[in-house]
């Protein structure tokens, strides 16, 4: 067992979106949607990214904001990039039979590997994507292919329904029973996510971030409360949320501080 | 029962503590880390003067026979810690508050800050080997080391003073000795060891964003057993045994070196947060199949002829 | 050919050297290791002034994640070395021969003795962490180190000159910079770390006869490769870096942290007599697929940005 | 893989002869004849001994003499010991149909599982045991269950015939084809079988002896010639030897000086 970086090459960059990328690896690993990798860019930073295709090759999915980012957008196909993983527990899709899968911005990035898995399983699934604007909108056309049931909502109107992805949420919670509703995205919309399904009395797995190091456990500075994000989530469901203060309302910044959570999430887009 | 210890006039359930910089940076991860994790005694992370971020990542690594970090000693600085302590202090659990800083003056200053909140113990980080002008040069010389111990002293009332020491040190037993002079209640050995660094040969690169690091785990865990021997023939305090301990046969290897409590780190990631009682229920069975009765009975026994 | 190297102006096949103090006894373990086993230089023990027995066993142990050692530098004694080095010189085999001693001047008997059998270079050991007032002290202190090897210059001819350095010292750069002043023609780092030791818990006692002992191999890994990292940017000598390599790809590592050769000690017990030439095929094989020509292309790469 | 000795009770100790016992040990360790393990006396030493016994449990039959056997002697059974093991390569049965053992002295301790060993193989085997006098004459009666053909000389003739085993040797070699010679005992002993089997043309295979500190092929302390005897030996066949000056002529002491076998042999008593 060593944990350092190995070395990938780029082999593929798609555009998704205007700020949004996707880069295929040639690098091999097995992952359940959820699990996430660490990247390497030698001399600038390391940071976690969820993985948005396992197997043979993996890819992941990343949304330009700063310093790391930055670095990573200026790649091309055929360089080489550090990469460790997969790491974190992923969703759990065992006793589900029809599901709900809400995502807002970037943070849905693991929407598609869940996506493929629900239908790969037959699980009936229905999908909130939800945007800023219309050109921000991830992976559509491709979720568009593994349910009949999508609903796309942006805050500007520009495509499909104008609002959040609560709204058509609790629609379907009024008429219809999930086994689960699975989230990803920011944490102020989890938040409402998990508080409508607490109210609808269905089970919910959120994917969450926060800031890591280690990726493994053993560092400490992505704690949520009692939890560690890197190892013990970052999928956690009710239960673990429902023991949890800490969800929507505060996290650790990197120096160890803790703030109110919309104080981190203004940290992040420094 | 067979595990219970009285370290520096601390009851503990059992001699096994979470050391510093591990898992410990909120209150409720350190208190699960005692109660699900069944460690005896918990670290918090160093606590230094001012807010400071560390280095960059990658900032912790496994490179197959230990860790290697140079996390840079990150802190929300001492006074954005009190409610975490004042968790801490209410939890009743025993907690170790961990200290770094950049003089002698500002030991004295964050551990005074500490002492309120009614620690069990004030581990002093003069250790750390990959934070420039902190930590470690106090704990390579022994009027420095003593100096700081002294002045720590004045400030913390009743609650016991842990002077952490480097295996960087030539004489990593004259500089324990000087901690018992100048007053210390318990010596903690070993923090990491090195500096080392790694290289990607494919990237050509340093891997760690600060290119050098302190290592842990079992590839220091003969070091560490031989600063506690040595430590053990040279002061009477009892010491905080650590470096490299992942199974309960290392616990009592380190017992039998001369520890009187053990600290797990590196462990954590080998094994998970429960492996401080696996390590105790593994220090059980090695008692019984070798006939020891107590802890007591065999410390210390390495030593003499 | 993309393996051949220039150290310190003697031309080597291949970059691996035997480590002092491995196999080394007599001169035709030391032909076989080059010959059959694929060394590109090979390493005598450390021959001393007198003869000396060492430690009782045992002296040699492997823990899991390396060895450790107190073999107590036995020597048969400079002067009983005669055969062997006749026949090494006769041989025509790249030889370094290795001296420790307990003052100066017997640095300069004993090198000056050397001399004589024209070896490719002589050694100074000055880094041995477990035998008494030999070898380690005069590595800790610039000032020490420089006037052995200044001494040693004055009787060593047209016959390069390498101290050996240990991870011990608090600045192993600066001792490096006090040698290069001295007049060394290379550098050598690692010696074994620690010292270190092992406990038999269900014995319940220190293992090594010595109780202490030198660690190497696998674990020593990432202290050695910082030590030859800051010892590249400190100094303008050819370096052989040395600890913990067992394969072609750590032999890189050192290579681009500036080693121009790469010991190979412990890997012995792990990969057997055979190990040089395994290493050197891993390293043209790592070359080949990493497009990297020559080893000057990557010696010291992982400086810099 | 750790190389430190663990620890083993003692199970038996059988008296062989007023000098020589066997230790049994309760310690697992699967051996070819010929191999051995390093004994542990903490505070004392670590030495080498032929094992006598292998499989479930473990055995060494040792002679004593200096300040390990001294101590050894002192032990009892149910008194721990340490011990690390197997070491070095054993004899070679494969190809041989037919086989004389030649055997002197204590050296003789690899000669009884060697014995049984081909008995069980089905090689028909000649056996020469020598001793100085009768009463040290090792394994003489469990041997004779596992030949017929069972020479035994002493040096003062107290039992058998009177001489040095090399003449029954030379007397079997004359009218049989062996095809091997296996010899474990003292090193001019050996000597002479070697140039006996080199005179009649038939190979050979010796179990020698050097001061040891590894066991593992590291530090050089058993060297003979360009072998080491703890690696590539403890036994060698003819092509070896042949090319090796230093067998019975040459050795190194605990220091490392290199002195003739006689002052080794010499030291060794002491
Ligand atoms: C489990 C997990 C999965 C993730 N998956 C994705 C993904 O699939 N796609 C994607 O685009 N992003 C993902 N992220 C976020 C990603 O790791 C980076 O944090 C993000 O890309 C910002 O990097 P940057 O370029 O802004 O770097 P920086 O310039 O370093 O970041 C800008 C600011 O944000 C802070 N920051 C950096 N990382 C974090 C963090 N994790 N939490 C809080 N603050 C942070 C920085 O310190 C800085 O203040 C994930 C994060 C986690 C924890
Ligand atoms: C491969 C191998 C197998 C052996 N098998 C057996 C066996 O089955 N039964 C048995 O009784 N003995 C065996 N020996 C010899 C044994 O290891 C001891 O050397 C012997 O018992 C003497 O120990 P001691 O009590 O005299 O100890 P000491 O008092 O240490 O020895 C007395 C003197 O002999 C020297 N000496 C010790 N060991 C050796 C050695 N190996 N070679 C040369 N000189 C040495 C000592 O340094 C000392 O001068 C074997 C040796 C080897 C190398
Ligand atoms: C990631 C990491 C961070 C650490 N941070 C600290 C710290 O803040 N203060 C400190 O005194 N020791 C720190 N240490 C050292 C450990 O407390 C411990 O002394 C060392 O790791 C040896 O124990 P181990 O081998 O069980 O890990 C850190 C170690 C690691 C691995
Ligand atoms: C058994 C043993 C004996 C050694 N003896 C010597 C010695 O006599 N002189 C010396 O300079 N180094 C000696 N060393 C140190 C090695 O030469 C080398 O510096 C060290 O082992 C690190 O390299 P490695 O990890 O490849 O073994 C010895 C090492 C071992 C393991
Ligand atoms: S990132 Fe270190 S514990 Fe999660
Ligand atoms: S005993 Fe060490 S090489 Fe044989």
């Amino acid at each position: 067992m060593t944990e350092t970086p190995e070395t990938a090459t780029i082999k593929k960059i798609s555009q998704e979106t205007p700020s949004i990328r996707s880069f295929r690896l040639d690098f091999p690993m097995q992952a359940k949607p959820g699990q996430f990798a660490m990247l390497w860019l030698p001399g600038i930073d390391e940071k976690p990214f969820t993985l948005t295709a396992e197997g043979k090759e993996c890819a992941v999915t990343v949304q330009e904001k700063g310093k790391f980012t930055k670095a990573l957008f200026k790649l091309k196909e055929g360089d080489k990039i550090g990469i460790r993983g997969p790491y974190g527990n992923g969703f759990s899709t065992s006793r589900v039979k029809k599901a709900c899968i809400v995502a807002g911005g970037c943070g849905a990035a693991p929407i598609l590997l869940l996506a493929e898995e629900l239908q790969k399983q037959g699980i009936k699934t229905a999908i909130i994507n939800g945007a800023r604007t219309e050109k921000e909108c991830l992976f559509a056309e491709r979720l568009r292919k593994t349910t009949h049931d999508l609903y796309i909502t942006t805050d500007d109107g520009s495509l499909e329904e104008q609002g959040f992805v609560t709204a058509p949420l609790q629609r379907l919670l009024e008429k219809e029973k999930f086994d689960c509703v699975f989230g990803c995205g920011p944490e102020a919309m989890l938040k409402k996510v998990f508080e409508l399904c607490e109210k609808y009395k269905v089970p919910c797995q959120l994917n969450l971030e926060r800031y890591m190091r280690c990726a493994t456990g053993i560092c400490g500075s992505c704690v949520l409360g009692k939890w560690l994000v890197c190892k013990d989530g970052p999928v956690f469901n009710s239960k673990q949320l429902r023991e949890t203060e800490e969800f929507g309302s505060k996290a650790l910044l990197k120096c160890g501080k803790d703030v109110p959570i919309k104080e981190f999430a203004e940290w992040r887009q420094q | 029962m067979p595990l219970e210890t009285v370290f520096a006039g601390i009851k503990l359930r059992n001699p096994t503590v979470l050391a510093s910089g591990i898992l410990g940076t909120n209150a409720e991860i350190l208190i699960r880390t005692a109660k699900e994790g069944g460690a005896g005694a918990v670290t918090m992370k160093s606590i230094g003067p001012c807010e400071k971020d560390g280095y960059a990542n990658p900032t912790i690594l496994e490179w197959e026979h230990g860790l290697i970090n140079a996390v840079g000693l990150p802190s929300p600085g001492y006074k954005n810690t009190e409610e975490e302590l004042k968790q801490l202090e209410k939890s009743g659990i025993p907690l170790i508050a961990s200290v770094y800083a950049h003089s002698i003056e500002e030991y004295a200053e964050i551990a005074g800050f500490a002492e309120k909140f009614k620690p069990a113990m004030i581990e002093l980080n003069m250790s750390c080997p990959h934070s420039k002008g902190e930590g470690m040069p106090f704990g390579l010389d022994e009027e420095t080391a003593g100096q700081v111990v002294k002045a720590v002293k004045k400030v913390s009332g009743k609650t016991p003073v842990m002077p952490k020491l480097t295996p960087q040190a030539l004489n990593i037993a004259s500089i324990a000795s000087a901690c018992e002079r100048a007053g210390a209640d318990a010596i903690c050995a070993i923090n990491t060891l090195g500096p080392g660094m790694l290289i990607n040969p494919e990237v050509r690169k340093p891997v760690l964003a600060n290119k050098f690091g302190g290592i842990s785990g079992p590839a220091i865990k003969p070091v560490a057993l031989r600063c506690v021997y040595q430590i053990y023939e040279a002061v009477k305090l009892p010491i905080l045994g650590m470096g490299g301990i992942s199974n309960g046969r290392d616990a009592i290897e380190f017992i039998q070196a001369g520890a009187t409590t053990v600290g797990v780190g590196s462990a954590v990631y080998y094994r998970g947060i429960g492996v401080f009682k696996e390590v105790c229920d593994e220090m059980v069975q090695w008692m019984k199949k070798n006939n020891a009765k107590s802890l007591e009975e065999i410390r210390g026994v390495a030593h003499g002829h």
